[in-house]
């Protein structure tokens, strides 16, 4: 994120001259992603939560979950949401107001990472087929930033679907009501893995920090399940990849 | 307000109240200065299940440029929920409450913040509200005042904050999300210790004169339990855990 | 409102040394209000209304009460909503677009003096538990500005609510059904007042005009019901009060 | 035009409409100069149950400043309806209709002002409709002219403004809100007498062209009923009341 | 529109003076509209459609239909809704965003001109009275601006309900629900013809492209039926006409 | 990925496609250059039953100007649909999907355009969408190459775009509609042939690595054969039609 910060031509032309001499600006390895810390539940109230932190990149993830009428033509399949945020003290540069493009894409890429996987089963999220299923609702907020949101938010996202407990409804005269006491666990088919790389020069990183990130041509974004499946990617930056 | 029916009892023929807490007790409070990576300044309150994060930045400059004063400094406060901090799941678009309490939370501050020191620029306060208790705006107010601390903004005092109420017809101290619904009165407070000024008051319920004066007191009570929290949790952080 | 407009530093310091003096620019007294005109009824076809002057404060208060889906939870409960706009022309510093945080907090202010008071009883306006409820509207318009709307929105909600007559419905088919030819009293418990205070150097002034308001560093609205309960307050402005 | 089935007879046998009035008999009209205190001008109409208020700034300052233009000063009209003004509540955002009538009153008054006697500047007209009860823009024009009149702007003349219209197959004169739901034709004109020029013309409805002809010829003659109570609002204000 | 493109004070001289002498810009006699070409069924996935070039000014409308909830009081009738939008290549001053006061206007000025000429019989597209009505929206998107856009849009309009099948729905369970394989006319009961005349000095002349519209001291739009019945009017720009 | 029941035989024994194609072959295309009155440069594509427009202004000024950099040129691009577009109408308003291809499809044009060679100016693309028919991003990313080339942008190379994906278990080039809701996954490719570099990468849906290899080399096949059509479009236009 933080398109706004101009990162000083000279720690551009520094990364990149260590990435020449094989190194990186914090010493990992080319395909070495950060420490990852997942705190899962870290907000007990919600249906579900956790905070993780991939380096210094920070992100929580609460899901709501609620009965909602189903999209068009989904009658038979719960809801799957997923939101992103970057908190104003996230980074000097983020800007309250509605999300602008690059917030968009990011939810959007990690939204579609849990949901191509199958993730969560939504088959078994309706109350009653084309009247009233279960939304799952995903909203990350970024704490901190230091690259990398994509990885972080998923990761976020996923570990947080993982802790939830799901209440459960029943139809009673057209609307569904909350069958008090029970808590079910959220169906889950399988756990998807987001891999983000950025392209400097002619290297290929993963898992950019901040710094990196400022200085990257081009970046790709993986998600595989659990059978090693590719089930979603996004490139995006305004330069090019070749295939090999 | 509601003053709905109700089959809590909010206090016991023992003067305990529904949590177990005496009619003077506050909840558990737990305040940590810092925490955020790039703030200029943050703190994290745990007040009850109130979880609140504050980032501060600042003295910064003014965009845009007209909206800057040349004689003082000038403070802007946002007061933010998350959409999973709450029972039903919050639209992120900023409701007319949290902007109401932003403005509340922004004057409370004011008499406690040397703005002539730093004419021509702003500090900005931004609180999340990560999970919601009752009293997430006395919470709020006083992890502010430590994260402007922590940021190094020349103050007059910290603003400490609680609120008192009323609930079974007796004033009781820091009312909880029960209370608050089926009480009969909170108030909540913001003091300064070291000059006796109020700086954030409300209410909302009904009093008679004398219980609004004991309502007040016991408030200020409160407050300066809070105040002693603040000033340890500084303390920690700067001078080492003197505590342990 | 008005907190666009900047005041002449000398008028400010004129308005303290009087008030040393023990005077007021207007040579009123210190605890003394402006004239209050009441016209209720200024607008027939609303179900209630009234124009209020408070000194040159002007204010339009238009009930409207029509029949609304009660809140979640609030289904024995009548609905009530009070709203303030500044006309374009009640200043020249006003401008048109939503409202800002000052107006925010006017409206939320009066909302809740009426509604902590229990003015109307709600929950006599109920069609059918938890479907269909009755609302009323209170919309504020302010004509002219001179100081001190918190009182001037008040008085006209007030006495707009007073002159109100109701329309009756019943449920037929599911629908709430307007019954043609009946019209009902709107159940009222008590009359809340609401008194402003300003605070300029160390001297409280009841209800403060355009000129102290813009002098002011902190103001108090204190909302008392018919028995001389307090239901309400609120402070503002970016000082403090001392307690006493 | 509903068109609608109607059980009001809109012309009774002896030429009487369902109000009492004559087919070339305008509404009762009563025109007020002045009366806001902080507007440079105003003026207050009531036109049948319509009952309207404009106020007046300017010639003042542009902002943004690029908006204004170096060889003439421009007018900016804004017509606006209270909530509690028509039959429904009205939301308060400004409605497309609303945007739509506050173009056309403009380029009703332009004609009629002297705008490149105030270069870089603006004129603001403020039209509020505090009840409405159909023809509304007509008497805002008409009132707008009378308190751009008592602000002192240079003005070629004054705009009245009137409907004529078709109900039960006759052209009458000031289509009301009955006529206009259940009519045929409604026809909105603004006029200035000295230079026999139409400055507002809309027609919603089906005439022949020998309608459409005396419609307007109609519609002219009510216009100059509304003038004379223009200038005689003017001239009670500034050469108190000749007619006492 | 393009009411931000500021016309050489060179070029409008010129136009006048060609008036003058009787002559138009480019080349047509005062009354001669340009030339007019219709290609019905551009989006053939639409409903409806039509893509219309009147001179250089190019527009498509789209005609969608689908059931929806009929307005209050309008129970027996189906909806029709008209839209205009410029596209930002229609023109280099086009900016993108939510319309303007000029395209508002325009779409509801062509919505009057087919609504008030009964076009579509609205009482033959009522699925459940007071329940379910079908509604026609009528979207017009301008691709290429030249002056008068009023008029092209009128006929795409026209021209793409003329070409709109609708499909068929009937209630079950409560539900609006299509049935599969039935196409229906749309019900006709005239044809509206739209002519939109500009003033420049003392001249009229009919269908003003681009350079003229940006001379025009007023412009008219008349609307007629296939009857010769004028049934829609209006009059705009900042100039006055005189009626003869 | 719906993934849903469907009774559409997506591939049948002879390999061949719903709607009659082979595997490994694209839909119908059509491109035009050229075509808009009022744009720089403009290009039509008709790909299958998608049908858009693509107009180009630039290199022109920035408003405003803190927008613009002194270093390079900016490009900008607006994807829109059309109400009538799609099945359900859609609303005016951009939705978050139409905002994320706006930046994907930007991000895939920038390694085509020399940006440096027209500092402090701004390149738009605006594509509209007129029908959509599944595919529309990398249609609009292959007609906004073309309509850039027509406007004269200097370019490295044009970016030819297709998608390929899985269906029936086998890698399809350029997936229809039904395939992409019925089928198991949608890869959409940006490629420039002259560089051999990827500027667009997207997946929705599972593949294994082999697949995933084999998927993006049938997908640059197709980008080569739009390819051809592109420059065909852009000679056609500019040293008449070859072909004849």
């Amino acid at each position: 994120m933080a398109t706004t910060s101009v990162i000083d031509e000279l720690k551009k032309s520094q990364i990149l001259e260590l990435l020449e001499q094989g190194k990186r600006v914090d010493g990992r390895a080319f395909d070495e992603p950060r420490k990852l810390v997942i705190e899962p539940n870290a907000i007990p109230k919600a249906n579900g939560s956790a905070r993780v932190r991939l380096g210094d990149s920070e992100v929580i993830c609460g899901i709501k979950i609620q009965p909602d009428r189903p999209f068009p033509d989904m009658g038979d399949k719960g809801i799957f949401i997923c939101t992103a945020e970057l908190l104003p003290f996230s980074h000097p540069s983020v800007e309250t107001g509605p999300p602008g493009p690059d917030v968009i894409e990011l939810a959007r890429v990690v939204d579609r990472g849990i949901r191509e996987s199958h993730m969560i089963d939504l088959s078994q999220l309706v109350i009653e087929k084309n009247k009233s299923v279960v939304g799952v609702f995903a909203d990350n907020v970024v704490v901190d930033y230091d690259g990398n949101l994509f990885d972080t938010c998923a990761y976020a996202a996923t570990a947080a679907i993982l802790s939830s407990k799901t209440p459960k409804w029943e139809m009673k005269n057209d609307v569904p009501t909350l069958i008090e006491g029970v808590e079910l666990d959220i169906p889950i088919t399988t756990i998807p893995v987001s891999v983000t790389m950025g392209k400097i020069g002619n290297h290929i990183i993963v898992d950019p920090n901040g710094d990196e990130w400022d200085s990257m041509e081009a970046r790709i974004t993986i998600t595989t399940d659990s059978n090693g499946n590719i089930c979603a990617l996004q490139k995006g930056g305004n330069g090019g990849f070749t295939f090999d | 307000m509601g003053g709905r029916d109700t089959e809590i009892v909010l206090l016991d023929e023992n003067g305990i109240r529904c949590d177990g807490r005496k009619v003077d007790e506050p909840r558990r409070i737990m305040i940590k200065a810092g925490g955020l990576k790039n703030a200029d300044g943050s703190a994290y309150i745990e007040f009850g299940d109130n979880k609140i994060l504050v980032g501060v930045f600042g003295p910064r400059d003014v965009h845009p440029k007209h909206m800057s004063n040349t004689d003082t400094g000038i403070l802007r406060v946002r007061y933010h929920m998350e959409p999973f901090s709450v029972t039903e799941r919050k639209n992120p678009a900023p409701s007319r409450r949290e902007i109401e309490i932003s403005k509340v939370i922004k004057e409370a501050l004011e008499p406690a913040i040397m703005l002539d020191k730093f004419p021509r620029t702003a500090v900005d306060v931004y609180i999340e509200v990560l999970q919601a208790d009752g009293g997430t705006r006395c919470a709020a107010l006083s992890a502010a005042s430590v994260a402007l601390a922590d940021a190094g903004i020349p103050m007059r005092d910290m603003v400490a904050a609680c609120a008192a109420g009323k609930a079974a017809d007796t004033i009781i101290l820091d009312v909880n999300n029960e209370e608050d619904q089926a009480g009969q009165a909170d108030m909540p407070i913001g003091y300064m210790p070291s000059t006796d000024k109020i700086t954030l008051l409300q209410l909302d319920g009904v009093l008679t004169p004398e219980e609004f004066k004991k309502c007040v007191e016991t408030g200020i009570k409160g407050c300066k339990i809070v105040y002693e929290l603040q000033k340890k949790a500084l303390t920690d952080k700067y001078f080492g855990n003197g505590e342990k």
